[in-house]
Order: C-alpha cells, then structure tokens, then sequence
C-alpha cells in the first residue's frame, strides 16, 4: 500500500453522500479545499514543504494548490525540516502567513529545535515585537504499519512548550474549522493530520468558518462517566459509547479538539456530573496529554470524581510494525469499553 | 586492479538476488500481501552490489528507507527478509521493523533507516570504534541525492573529516527525492561537489554498471584503510520503480520516456551482455543463477507465509536490553 | 558571570570538608571523577562532545580526562549534536560504552531524531539484536539569568519516549551512583546535570557505585505529606520540610532520582500513609512528569487521598532572561510551603 | 565603486559604536552588574559594521550568540540594549530576551540567538519573503564558522540556493568555535569552500577592515538584489576577547602571543590610519567622535541602572499574541 491509495477517492464526494442534502467532504480533501479558499482571501498565505506542489503532498491533501496558485506559493522544498520551519518562521516575521509541511510527525523531531526553541519562544525573548502566524501541518498516528518512525503521536512534547497551539482534528468538519483557525492565528500552530482519516467523510460547509482554539466540543452527552478521545480516537470513542449504551453506561463525549489551549474547564464541568473519567488517546501513555488531564482533573474536581480517572493509550514500546502488534498497540473500541468497564 | 571472473560472477549474483527478491516484494505488495510502505531498489543493484563486493565481512554499512538491496547485497537472507515484509516473528527484526527497518547485525549491517539522512551520522559512530580499536574495518553510508539536503548528513560528513574516520560516503544519485527532481532541490548538478566542502576526496561513478562501482569503491577503500580519512563516491543511479510501491502516482513528475531510456542501461543487463562477450558465462548459465535464486525467493515466500505472527506478549520484549518495558 | 566561574573551586575541597570524616566532593568534580574511575576500569568508555576535551567541558565537569586519557578517548568534536549522538549510537552498537555530551539539555532539541527516533528505538526496531550503551550527559535547569534557550527542563520529553532512561542527580552522591549505572547500562539513558549545582559538595565515597536507575530514595520520612522532588527541586524542599516542620507539618519527602524508569511503588507507598502528594519540578507545569506521576497516584492511591495532588513547578511561558522574573519562575521553598499548606 | 569621506566616517562611527558600547559591556559584566553570559563582538567589528553600512534600513539581519555587534552596527540603541543587559522593562526585549536574544524588528533585526546556526534558517524565511513580495530587500545571515558545521546551517544555504532567493550568508571566522580552533573542527581551511556545494559564489574577505568588508558586501549585494540568487562572504577576523565573558579561562586554547598579533591589525586602528593618512579625520576629531560615542553609552548605563526591573505579572505576557497564557 502506497501513501496514495489511501487517500485515493477522498477528493470525490461519493454518489450517496452527493445526493444528501448536506454537503460532505473528505478528511484530506477538507485540508485542500480550506487551503485554497484561505489563498484566495489572503495573498499573504503560502504552502511549503516536501513535495507539496508539483505532488500535492504525499498524502495528496496538497493536490490542486499549486495549479491554482502557482510555483511561488505552493513551494516544494529540499528535504531540510530545520529549514522548512525557518522558513515559515522568517516569513511569518515578515508578515506573511506560511503553512509549512512536516510530512510525518515523527518528523517533527528533525526539527525540533526549530518548534521548541525558535518558533514557540521568539515572540517571548523578543519582549513582544514580533507576530508569528505560521501554521505547521504535519501527519500524525499510526494504523499504516508504517512502523517506529512513521507513526507516532509526538503532541505531548508540544503541549509541554509554552508558546504553541496544537490543534487536532477528529473529522473533516474540524479540520476545515481548525485549519481555518490556524491560518488565521497569529501564534505558531501545530495541526495535526490523521493519516488513517484521510479518506473518512462528513458535513463540511462550503464556506470557511473557524473553530475557536481551545474549544472543546461535546461529541456525546451522558451521565455515567466522562470520555475525552484525542484526535482519531473520538471515532473509536464513538464505537465504545454506543456499545456501552446497550449496557446501560451512558458516556459523555469530550472532544478537546486542540490539546494546546486544552478545554479543561468543558471536562471539569463533565465530570462533576459524571463523577467518572476516562482519557483516550494514541500516544503513549507514559507522559502523554492523558497524564495531564488527569492531574488537572484531579486537582480541580476531587470532590466529583467516584473513581480514579483512567487512561487507555499506548503501552511503552516503539510501535511495532507487524499488523497484528499494531493492531493491538492502538487504542480501540474493544479497550476503550474496558477501559470504562473498569470504573464500575 | 585485475576484475576476475569470480568477481564479475559474485557482482552479477548479488544483483539477481536484490532483483529477484525485490521484484517478488513488488508483486506482493501490489497484491496487498505485504503490509506498510515498499520502497524498491530496482534499477540501482550496481551500487550495492558493487560496494558490497568490495567491502570485507565485517565492515558496517548503514542504510536508508531503501534498505533490502543494500542488505541482500551484502548477502542477507532472503527468509528472514520475506517474514520481516510480512510482519512474522521469523523476520530480521521479529516482525517489528518491517520494510523500513531492516538490519542484520551479524552482517554489520546497522539498519536500513525511515528518517531521511539519519543512518549516516551512525555510520560514523560505527567509523569511530573502527579507529579507537584499531579493527581495520571501514564504515560505509548509503544515502541517496535527497538526503544531501538534510542538516544529520552535513554534520555527519564533516564529523567523519574532521576526526579522519575510516569512512566511505555513498551517494545514490538517482535525480529524485520522491517525487521532486534534483535541479528543484539542490542548485548543483553533481552531488559530489558536496565532498570538497568537508575536505575529502570524492569521485563520479557509473552507478548502473556494477564493475564501475566495485573498483571505484576498492580504490577508495583502499585508502580509506591506509588512514586517509574519508571518501565520498557518487553514483548516478536510477530506479525503475516509483518512490513507494511499484506502479506510478498521481503526478508525473517524471517521463515514461525517461524511464525507458534508463531501462536500457538495466545494470543487471549490462552487465549479462559484458558476461557473455567476455565469454565468462553463456545465457544457459546466466539463466541457472536466475534460476536458481528465483527458487529461493519462492521459497521465502513460502517461508515468510507460513511463519507465525508476533506473540501479543512480545510487544513490550526489547524495548529495553535486560528487563521489560513498563 | 562565565560558565566556568560557576564551577571554580568545585573540584577543590574546602578545609572545612576535608577534615571532616566524610570525604566530600563537588557535583561537578563528582562527573570527573567518576568517568576518570570508570574509564580506568573500562577501555570501551570513551567520552566525546564540544569542548569536552582540550577545554574539559564548559562547566568543567570533564576537566582532566583529556589529559589523563587522551584525544582519542576524550574527543572534542565540531557542533554537530546530531552526529555527536549518532556518534555514540553508532559506537555503541559496535561495543563500545560512549558518554557524549550535549553541552545544555536545550540542544537536545538540535538532536531529538537522533535520540528519540534513533537511539531510543533502534534495538526495538532491530528485533532485540543490537545493545545501546549509550550515555548522553547534559546540563539542565535555570537560575543563572541564561535565558529561553539556555535554561530548560525537558526531561518530560524524554520520559515520553519509551527506550531511554533518564536519570536527574540532585547532588554529588547521586551523581557517582546514578552516572556509574548509566554508563554501565546497556540501554541509551540521559544524564542530567543541574547547572546550578556544580559547585555543591557533599560526601561522595571514594569508590564506583551504582545506584540502580529505577529505584527513588526517600530523603526525610514524614507522616503528614509526601513531596516529590526531582533534581535540584529536592533542595528546595528540603527547606520547605524543614520550614513546616516548625509549623508541625511533617513532610515525607521522596527523591525519584530517575523520572524514567520512575520509581512510583515508592511514592504510592508514602502516599497511602500520609494521604497528600505535592510534586515538584523545575520544568514547566503543564505536562511535566509531575502530571504523569499525579496521574499514576490517583489511580493507584485514589482512595488514600486526602487531597487533591498539588503541582509546583514552573508557568506556562519560556524562561525570562531577567534575574526578578527567573527568581520568581523557577519553584522556590517558598513556593513549595505555600503548596503544600495549600492541602491542608 | 567610489569609497566616499561620508561612508569611511559612516564605517568608523559603526565600529566605534561596537567597541565603546561592549568594552563597558565586558566591564560591567565583570564586576558582576550584568547576568548572565555576555558574548562580546570585540575585535570583529569591521565585519558588521561592513556589512550594515551597505545594507539598506529594511534589509533584514540574524544573528548568533554574538549580538550586540550585529544590532550596534545596524544602528541599534544604546539605551534599549543596556537596559536588556541588566534585565530591565526598558530593554529592547523587555528584560525577557537579554544578551542573547537582543533583537530590533524596526531595524529588521531578526535576533541574537542562543542555538548556534539557528538563526540562518530565519534569514531564508526573510529571504523568501522578500522574494514572494517583490519588495526588493535582501536577508543576511551572520554565523560563526564554528556553525557551519551545524545541520542547520547546511539545510539553510542549500534552501536558499534551490529557491534561488535574495540572501547573503556572512561567515565570521574567528578561527575558533568556544575553545576549539577550526583545524579541530573542520578538515577544510577556508570556510568558503563550502559556498560551492550549495552552488553559488563566494568570497574571502578580510574581516579586519572595514572597507574591504564594505566593498564586497555592496557588490555581492548588488548581485543579490538583481536576482542572482544567494551568495557567501567569508569574512576573516579575531575576537579579542574570550570566548564568553572577558578575561581567559581556565584553558590555554590560544597563546597570548596570536592574541597580540591579532590585536595589532585591531580595525579601529587600521581605520584610523586610514582616516588619518588619506586625510579624512585628525586624530582631534576621531577623538570628538569617541567622546562622545562615550558619553552616549554612560549614558544609557544611567538609563538601564535607573529602568525599572519587569513586573512580577509581566512573567506570562507575551507568550502569545492576543492573550494570556494559561
Ligand atoms: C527527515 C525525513 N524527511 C522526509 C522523509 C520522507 N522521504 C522518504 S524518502 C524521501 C526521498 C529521499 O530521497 P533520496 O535521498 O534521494 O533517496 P531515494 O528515495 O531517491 O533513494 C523522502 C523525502 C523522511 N523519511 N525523512
Ligand atoms: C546548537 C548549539 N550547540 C552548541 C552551542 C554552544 N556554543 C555557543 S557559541 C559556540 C561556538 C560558536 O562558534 P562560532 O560559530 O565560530 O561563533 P563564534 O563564537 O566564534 O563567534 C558554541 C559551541 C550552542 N549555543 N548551540
Ligand atoms: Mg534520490
Ligand atoms: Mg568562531
């Protein structure tokens, strides 16, 4: 399997979804078509990473920009991530506003020192001059069998440095809404694409519309015990409440949507009704967002809480390339349910 | 230096055994049978094969995310390989590495590697303990054209000169970093330019013709043990094949014109041609080694396939050495 | 203020020590010495990094290695932290026990591949073939007005990753025990030297020892609160133990000594008994370890609470240059008192 | 190109403003009234100021752990500078940023910074900018040659040469990285020939004199501006002091002797002669400058001394723009 056939067909809207009367629109294609409705609103914007233009992107969630809008704003780079984010941050300090690609998130580490000690700390070591819009996209998770270094879920080392935003988007609708947020932020932004997402579909209106960063969004509600699922994990999230409804455990659905603010004051709120927590996520469990939730959670609803709060993430092993270690690796309906089952 | 028919034999075998066994993988992976990303070495065996040839056993060589040519022609196993593409716990890695991580230590093969240019700076720690022990052997990078753009290679190749390490820099050119041609992404039109900038000597090769490569990479070798510091050779190089998985993409980023006209240079059938006119093999012979390897890769697959999957307890073996992961 | 004025004299004893019984030894002198007693006894360990050699370090806790063990054991090397890291992998996959140097724990950022995709995963990846033994050492915290880039605490990021370990001595002893088993490990593991403790000095054996990487130590046993302190924080509450203990709030106070492996039987043993947990840490708050371990004890001694588990640790925002605003970020035995009354 | 009397005085006075500011600077900082490291720029001072002067107002600069010079040379203020030294509200990054990350946005001054080679990346973000708008402004980036061994750097210069963009790339070699002199570092001898693996051109220049480092700066420049893509000046100059702080440390990384000698082609002096033997300035009036270029940084020691230190509340402002941090 190629990177292409994933996204393949997710550019189509499919016969069904096309006769209903709300328009759908795919994962990857929502990235491409809010790209190119922000290009035409604001000439500052551009595009720039690894094959971004002339292939629109490995994952295709490029494809058509640089047709539209040419060599000089669809920029295909070398392979240089340190340079590719300098380059997002030297323009955004000239006031334009980049959206520079990290192909895979993993990759993020390449240029690290370019996220953490450049992007997210000059607007702060520069007493404030200077206005950082630059949006970095990047594709996280793993389901591919991509292995060690092509799956990983790194948002937890983001969220531990002050000055980013991480955004990400569980469905289409969000990735419009978020994406749109970013581009439009004046602060260095981290959206993070799910690989495994890219072809699913949903309701996207046509016009561009924001989703407010730090905004969390109440997928579900329920009684009996909160859920918070991180990025892809809502859909799994999804699969665990309804099948936890015939058991008569009524879950409420929190998606944070951005890690970076987090919504914390939605998940207090929740679960002073619920009394009970379960976070979600794909990362590893060890130090993830989840740790942080939690302590937060602890802190500010202690008296709420009927059961300690749990975790189903990641165990602490790299991740496996085999499909059946991956499979098992990542968080699912199944461990999801145990997951809540345990509470009770 | 004198190429003796055993040498031109053992080049030509290293290459049937990365094109046979990569051709196969292709099949699979376009039938879905095999999991993950593939990215093929077909078109570019003469690099490979004629380094390898050249190097001593225990010489380490590290990879990229093109790393079963690189490992088959230093003689990995076809078995191991297959269950490894397949996931098994039989494979090189237990299933756990796959495609993109392919290694075998007992071959000082240090890992093919999925993070561009990241192997090469590993190669130097392995030309470090060469020099401090005084073992006598050399490290070889594989990298391709792309992967001179990134910050680990600069560091690495300027690391590895000004330590002096016993180090052979191998640059596979083959004028594409996926789906972006080189003149897009560098503003030089020889890699090998690159070697001046940290003080070594470096040299051109014919990388579709397997004995170009083998003597440039002896010659090179040889200095490279007498303690002249590293060397860096460039290889121009094609693949036949997409940048992941076989058939084409979306974007046409290259010509299929072009393609055909680098097919006529197949490092596998010059070298065949050279074979005969040299009277050393006739085609019935060349066609056993075909043959004969053809049957091994059936075999892998049949192994690969009939290998059992990962135990769910091994995910959390190996995280550590001495202990389990947490 | 240079660097080096920051060590001086910490290699020397003072009269006072030294004719005390105890020997005493400087946290900086405590790496020299330690790496000159091991590299003694083990030819495979060699020490590379910027300046480590000729110059002995920055801080000059390599000083008189080179001398004694010469350019080739003790290498200076280009700055490069990407090939110095990948300098040790790839001499550690070959057999030697390589200790190189990232000169302040920021530029772990300038090398995050090489340890987290690289060094952290590799034997995984590898099916369990290769061994790492890999020592990064590196020189963490704030206080010395060294500003965003000069100043940080990411071992959260680190702890992240499964495959290393990260060890955080906070004084010379610690030092010897905790660098001993480092370098002995055969697992990559990230030393972390607190720069604003090189000039500190306590006893210190003469000998090699280990102080297995894992395993906290309890530093004062107390009935009414358990504080865990990481690194240099377990001086600060130190302090703030004794402050209350005027006030008659009995602190049990726990040392982790390594936040990966993190030794949490401990600290849910102490917590069972006193019932309140305060963290503390010099890293940032928000998705420090301070988090994953408030998540672990609410889970494991939920119904030991007495409290909710309380932070102290450093704001949400890069480390301000200015010494007023540093003073006030870094956590402080005031801070720890306040936080720790606040349970009560 | 004609070197005017305005220009030489225009050189002089940059290079005044370097020296007299750091050498109060280093003083300070040795009697313990300034945090933190200091990273002087003395002795190097003909390269920024070269550069700046044949800079436009809005051509933007990056910079290293070396900054103060950079921004001095630009025309950076006195007062704002000192009083970020000590830490205080006024200074130009508020008290947050200090000596090594003294930026100036209204010079187009993209900052100091604390990651060696970090900077450059930034200049090709400018650099591209500059490009996208047409607005005809060319980046500089100014790097040790220590950081041309530094991934970032790499990854930067071929950037820029591949999207062919209006930046020069400003070599100070001082010889020595910290305590390690280059030959350590590097297997190359002059740091130029690194301009050729990226493929564009480069020129050594010396790094003591204001004037060459002026002319070659307008020429490359003028090239740059015309489109021609990216070029490299590798200027050679000296620190005269310590690698951080003042005075020596504890290692003998270079004899006092090459410091002497290094000293006596110190470019205030050679451009004093100049100014003197061609006529331009008395040594009266050189003096009238330095008096009162003095009196200017008192000055602005008053004014830090006499700056409030942040609020305590100011700790989490600025995190973001539009907002608190949480
Ligand atoms: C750091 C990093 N960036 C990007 C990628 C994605 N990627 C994988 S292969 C490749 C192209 C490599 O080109 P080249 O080095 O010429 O090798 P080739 O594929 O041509 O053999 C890219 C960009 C990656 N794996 N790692
Ligand atoms: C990534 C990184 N590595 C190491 C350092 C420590 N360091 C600060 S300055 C310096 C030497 C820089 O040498 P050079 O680039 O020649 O500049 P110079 O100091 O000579 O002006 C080093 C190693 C750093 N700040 N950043
Ligand atoms: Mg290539
Ligand atoms: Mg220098």
């Amino acid at each position: 399997m190629s990177p292409d056939n994933i996204f393949e067909g997710a550019n189509e809207v499919s016969d069904d979804e096309a006769n209903s009367d709300e328009r759908k629109l795919g994962y990857g294609a929502a990235v491409v078509e809010t790209m190119a409705q922000i290009m035409r609103e604001d000439e500052s914007v551009f595009v720039a990473g690894e094959d971004v233009g002339a292939h629109g992107g490995v994952f295709g969630y490029f494809r058509g920009l640089q047709p539209e809008f040419g060599e000089d704003r669809v920029v295909d780079t070398p392979i240089a991530e340190q340079a590719i984010i300098g380059l997002g941050i030297g323009s955004a300090v000239q006031g334009l506003r980049p959206v520079v690609d990290l192909m895979f998130m993993d990759f993020i580490c390449v240029a690290m020192d370019q996220i953490v000690n450049q992007a997210a700390k000059l607007k702060y070591m520069f007493g404030g001059g200077a206005k950082l819009p630059l949006t970095i996209t990047t594709a996280g998770g793993a389901g591919l069998s991509a292995a060690a270094q092509h799956s990983q879920s790194l948002e937890a080392m983001l969220c531990h440095v002050p000055g980013l935003k991480v955004a990400m988007p569980s469905d289409a609708y969000e990735v419009k809404g978020l994406l749109t947020a970013c581009v439009r932020e004046d602060n260095p932004t981290v959206f993070i694409i799910n690989k495994r997402k890219l072809a699913d579909t949903c309701h996207v209106p046509e016009e561009l519309f924001e989703i407010p960063l730090g905004e969390g969004h109440i997928v579900r509600e329920g009684s009996d015990v909160t859920v918070v699922a991180i990025g892809r994990m809502v859909d799994e999230a999804k699969g665990a409440a309804e099948k936890l409804s015939d058991e008569g455990i009524d879950c409420e659905l929190i998606n944070p949507r951005t890690v970076q603010p987090l919504d914390i004051d939605l998940i207090v709120e929740s679960v002073s009704k619920t009394g009970h927590l379960v976070i979600v996520h794909e990362a590893v469990r060890f130090g993830g967002i989840g740790a942080e939730i939690a302590a937060q959670i602890q802190e500010q609803a202690f008296d709420y809480l009927d059961a300690p709060i749990e975790r189903v993430a990641a165990p602490f092993s790299p991740i496996p390339f085999s499909p059946v270690l991956e499979k098992q690796y990542i968080p699912d309906v199944e461990r999801i349910v145990a997951g809540i089952k345990n509470l009770f | 230096m004198e190429i003796t028919d055993e040498i031109l034999i053992d080049l030509y075998k290293r290459m049937v055994r990365v094109r046979l066994f990569e051709e196969e993988a292709g099949r699979l992976a376009e039938s879905a049978r095999l999991p993950g990303f593939l990215h093929l070495y077909v078109g570019e065996e003469a690099v490979a094969s004629g380094v390898c040839a050249a190097l001593e056993n225990q010489d380490q060589i590290t990879s990229t995310h093109r790393g079963h040519g690189h490992l088959l022609a230093k003689g990995g196993d076809f078995n191991r390989m297959m269950a490894e593409l397949m996931g098994k716990s039989t494979g090189y890695c237990n299933g756990k590495g796959g495609s993109m991580h392919i290694c075998d230590l007992d071959l000082a093969m240090l890992g093919a590697n999925g993070i561009v240019g990241a192997g090469v700076p590993i190669s130097v720690g392995a030309a470090f303990a060469n020099k401090l022990t005084n073992n006598g052997l050399i490290s070889v990078a594989f990298f391709g054209d792309g992967a001179t753009n990134i910050g680990a290679f600069h560091e690495a190749a300027n690391m590895a000169a000004a330590l002096s390490l016993p180090m052979l820099f191998v640059c596979e050119n083959n004028e594409y970093a996926e789906y972006s041609p080189r003149h897009k992404t560098m503003a030089i039109t020889d890699v090998i330019e690159r070697a001046a900038a940290y003080g070594f000597p470096g040299a051109i090769v014919d990388g579709m013709d397997a004995v170009a490569v083998f003597e440039a990479t002896s010659l090179a070798i040889e200095k490279i043990r007498n303690g002249e510091g590293p060397m860096m050779l460039e290889c121009k190089t094609y693949r036949f094949y997409d940048h992941v998985g076989v058939k084409g993409t979306a974007s046409n980023y290259r010509t299929d014109e072009e393609v055909e006209e680098m097919r006529k240079r197949d490092p596998l059938v010059v070298h065949e041609t050279r074979l005969i006119d040299s009277g050393v093999m006739d085609a019935e012979s060349i066609q056993a080694i075909k043959d004969e390897i053809q049957k091994e890769v059936d075999m892998s697959v049949e192994f690969a396939e009939n290998s059992p999957f990962p135990e769910l307890e091994d995910m959390l073996v190996d995280v550590y050495t001495n202990g389990e992961s947490s």
